[in-house]
């Protein structure tokens, strides 16, 4: 671990002199995500999917769409819940086993980028009011890990999501009954965007890669909806920002974030 | 939260919030620091109705030893909720919602705390919520620095804990649990007031960019408000107004 | 280990060079339990609550109380759960993860005591029999651990039950519905309380600190009701007692215990 | 047990039990040592109707090594119950009321066996219920103790078990099934006839001390009595009749 | 483990040897199993129950009967389940803890045989369609370890089940009551019986012991009916079979199985 | 699998399956070798509607120590659905089932990996199935074979997947998912083509002998028409045609 931190620290002094020279490892501006490519449809039984590629970052999610009976207080609403996992494929340190703090945390943050959104209107995702309403369940899958796990799940998951089919059911005898070959589109609010911005010295780089991610000293991933607001934030790593640079942050997140929202609206078009 | 129901006024046409505060005040808050036998530092926080008592044991040597690292000492976290501190009881074992919590304290810890100055070893802070109210992150993370200071870490600045929000469209400070449920937008905040660094940040809810640097304005505030708490609590224990 | 054993040896030779000389380390009698104090409602959200000081060992007792479906053969009384769990804050011993088997044993002891006791009259916590029960939770929560946990979970179980408000639920459509604001007085039969002993040579010694506790040789838990009759018992540690012994801790139990009695009952008066 | 219902006759007015024994009668034991091929020391208990298998491992090295002592050996115990030995079919992991009873019977039989003679090593005791009644923890123990001799482990005395209770309001000895669930108390003892001295005892129920010391002198009783059947198990192993 | 591979390795060629001279080091032809002792009843209180001793292999079945709830989609027949597990007495290496995959596998091919030969005919243990259904499950026990536990546990599932007493229940108010006293025949159809072969070197031998099973190159579990037929299969080891051995091993568990299936029949009609 | 419903037509009067194919056909087979950036080797197999990535990582240390072997190398398979693979979410924790096939998968891949090559070491074999369709443990398998190779691992031959089966009467090569659950009988096969060894052998249902060895022969035929599809994958990483 001593000989691991040392390789670390000279990584870190190189990274930096080349960050005061203007410069990214792998010639990236600051501002600037890796290459994005986004196709939907790539798990046709699902009744959504998006295969996402940032950069070397891969992560495919799927939706599966399955009646639910609501808890006793939120039975006017349909059920919404984002997981993710890291493969043992995607990268020589991922562990099966249970999850671990950073899968716990990678997880949630997805969640809630998507539910705190209100992405999806859960209010018309209901059967029959306090007994039978529409569950959907995105899990993303990181199938190889090149970095910035955040921001590959937000795209996968916000583009499988937005490009899923919902399948039709009538109540019957109290009880959910699909109808088979109907299905009916989601009922899409809003598409949540997360950025993830490192912050190494005094320096904020968007869309770090998994080099940048080791020698950081902290890290914001803040998500952004289509009205350019912010709807979840989430600061990591083992140092603070100042204000200026939260400030800053946040609108570097919304710009970068419009665009990566064009992208996903385009693999809809493309898919469909 | 966008969509949370709501049948309680959050603010009423004074500006006065459900709890009798106005928009920019605080929640009462009380420290004790030093409150447990056994452990190497402690503190036992009051911050609105949360109830938590934070215990700090280290630095002490990390089994496996493979786990330790020769140049730093690390530091550990665990927020854990008793059985009876919420309203519907809840299961002993860590939820996710802990492990994350407990990740992110650490992370908002870690800043102030000199961990180079104790390599090979490893500092445990357990934070036990007795009693849970909306920001026990903010209140856990505030106990968890002075615990810490009262065990003798060394430690660079304190982090103060304190979430702004939204709710009833006014930005407000010190959500609290009515507000959190039924409000707009909680961004519980740690901060360290000398060295002016922003060190824990969550959001759920919806900000406009204006929004989102008001709230972490009043935030600032708020910490600051926090910190001469925790300073009161630490010259309490040393410095005994008997002497 | 075995350094440890060898200091545990001098201690032992101590503790027992002084216990000939009628002395324990801490100035007590055999038969003196430590300084008990009892604060009520200290928990004031929780339904009941109890913190316990006995000596330097503590425990915050909290008691939830909500509706519950019934077992199948047992829909005519209400429900009753004792836990008990060391926080990692009580010693720098203690363990986070699934409870080891001293633990899970303090628990069912805590539970055992309280149940067998009969101390509440379970026929009166029904709401409508085979559909639905008042279930009361009381977890012991161990913040300091200076030896003994088993009375200071006995006391701190006894206090919060014996102090706790039970909400008042009326059914409403086979639901049970809360009235707010309505409360009713636990069905209070009797109060258990245990007293634990340790051997240590041929020596009884009432209330162990966690010094005594280490180089005991057996020790013996007895818990009795308000009547003076003996409730529950758990024998452990690596020694046996002779048939006299065990008599003698049954009448010491029994006489400390109704001194022990008297301060919890005085704790609900002062919560009061 | 204090508000147990009963609609069976525990006792009927010639003082005879449900299963037709006087109060002071055990139920039929029977013991069979050496019944397994692998283990190093085994023994069949059938107690009533309790079936129980032990089998007893070591002394053998600890895995891993720091949980081994070098100045004692240490003994391991597991009762355990097969999905099918219960009324209800039981969950094969093991449940908390088996972890206390493991504990319980292993700080029954320590005081019976010299852990000083194998310094650093480990002693395994596997009981395995095939079949339940009331008592199975005595029937266990007993058993155990038969096993450890089987294996050749230096022991001081057996420890045999045997509960005493109340039933009817009439002290018994050797409480069944029905008599545990209908009945008023349970009073489990593990005993060491040779060193006089009580290892386990547990109680679950309403007794008098006047009651309690009468359990006691009767359980002894129980106790003295399965001992020589566990005696007997051990002469018909290591010399047979035939010899 | 070097160690244990030079032995292993010596173990490996004597045992080759004695195979070329056709001999097994038990004594045994190739394709003659050990020993096979049934008892049935050997657990009263059990609705059926089987100790099974192969050699020195020992296991002992219960089977246990209560009415379940079916799962949506097969309400129109019973519910089995089959298990086994290594009980720690078995043998020096059996562990406490969750399954390994050596037992995972050991419960899933007994369950396979039991279920997929059709030896109950499901659609009688039918109390209510969709309400409520008779589950039956046998849970396998190994207590003594001596190799080829696959078909220990196969003839122990395959006699508790057979002489098995199914309780009579009757519905009333949409519940199972169970009428006391009442019992009926299981509804078998045919009997299955594994018959495990191992490959060492070129020989294909019938039941091995724990030493051969140690060292063997490969093996096969075959499973057959009263008809003959195939119904089971599962290869393991870590080297495969040709094509005209596998056609052998068929035949060999065919004719093997009939004989061992005479005994299962047997042993029903001696606990009866 | 003997009383299993089926309302569909497995087989039609012209011989045809219900997804088209003939008797002794095979779905669409296509692998891509070297699909994964960290993986040491990786493929990527759609078999039917069977959607599977495997990678590979080693040889490689083993942790803990203990688990290696210094006389030869280990393999470690981990066969694994990801929740919206099937029709009904899966629980992401590994199932029985699953931890049976990693096993059988395993013990089919080790005669073909020359294991002794590489002492001390492991090689892990982690196999994602994206989508499933019947046969999912064949297709699995095939594409370790191939993903093994890719990492350079040597290796005595391929391992080439298909099942045999019989539904409707007939004895059918590569059961699809309908088949699987309306079908009599499913008889997985795993076949190194070279060595003419078969390493995987599994079935569910009911076959004559005559049958048993009709499905074996068939099924072999299937292993060889998948194994060019193998060769094929190695072939286009190795040696672009560009080239």
């Amino acid at each position: 671990m001593s000989d691991g931190l040392i390789i670390d620290q000279l990584k870190k002094t190189q990274i930096l002199e080349l960050l005061q020279d203007g410069k990214r490892v792998d010639g990236r501006q600051f501002d600037e995500p890796r290459q994005l490519t986004i196709d939907i449809g790539v798990i046709p039984k699902a009744e959504g999917s998006a295969r996402v590629r940032l950069g070397d970052t891969e992560v495919v999610a799927g939706v599966k769409i399955q009646p639910e009976r609501p808890f006793p207080d939120t039975g006017d609403k349909g059920m919404l819940i984002c997981t993710a996992e890291i493969l043992p494929i995607a990268h020589p340190t991922a562990e099966t086993g249970p999850p671990q703090p950073d899968v716990v945390e990678l997880a949630r943050v997805t969640d809630r980028g998507i539910r705190e959104s209100g992405m999806l209107d859960m209010k018309q995702l209901v059967l029959e009011k306090d007994k039978s309403v529409i569950g959907i369940f995105c899990d993303n899958a990181v199938t190889d890990h090149d970095g910035n796990l955040f921001d590959a799940c937000s795209y996968a998951s916000t583009a499988a999501i937005n490009s899923c089919k919902i399948p039709k059911y009538e109540m019957q005898d109290e009880k959910p009954v699909k109808i088979e070959g109907e299905f009916t589109e989601p009922p899409i609010t809003t598409l949540p965007v997360s950025v993830t911005m490192a912050k190494i010295g005094d320096f904020i780089l968007v869309d770090p890669t998994i080099e940048e991610w080791s020698i950081m000293d902290a890290r914001i991933t803040i998500t952004s909806n289509s009205d350019g607001n912010v709807v979840a934030l989430q600061k990591g790593g083992s140092d603070g920002f100042t204000q200026e640079e939260l400030i800053k942050c946040a609108e570097l997140s919304i710009k970068v974030g419009s665009k990566i929202r064009e992208i996903i609206k385009q693999s809809k078009l493309r898919g469909n | 939260m966008g969509g949370r129901d709501t049948n309680i006024v959050l603010l009423d046409e004074n500006g006065i919030r459900c709890d009798g505060r106005k928009v920019n005040e605080t929640r009462k808050v009380t420290i004790k620091a030093g409150v447990l036998k056994n452990a190497n530092g402690s503190a036992y926080i009051e911050f609105g109705d949360n109830k938590i008592l934070v215990g700090v044991y280290g630095p002490r040597d990390v089994h496996p030893k493979h786990m330790s690292d020769t140049d730093t000492g690390i530091l550990r976290c665990r927020y854990h909720m008793v059985p009876f501190s919420v309203e519907e009881r809840k299961n002993p074992a860590p939820s996710r919602r802990e492990i994350e919590i407990s990740k992110v304290i650490k992370e908002a810890l870690e800043p102030a705390v000199m961990l180079k100055e104790f390599p090979r070893t490893a500092v445990d802070v357990y934070m036990e919520v007795l009693q849970a109210d909306g920001g026990s992150r903010c209140a856990a993370l505030t106990g968890a620095s002075v615990a810490l200071a009262d065990a003798g870490i060394p430690m660079r600045d304190l982090v103060a804990g304190c979430a702004a929000g939204k709710a009833a469209d006014a930005i407000i400070l010190d959500v609290n649990n009515e507000e959190d449920q039924a409000g707009q937008a909680d961004l519980p905040i740690g901060y360290m007031p000398n060295l002016k660094k922003i060190t824990l940040l969550q959001l759920d809810g919806v900000l406009t960019l204006e929004e989102y640097k008001q709230c972490i304005e009043i935030g600032i505030d708020g910490c600051n408000q926090v910190y001469e708490i925790q300073k009161k609590a630490l010259q309490d224990k040393f410095f005994p107004s008997g002497e």
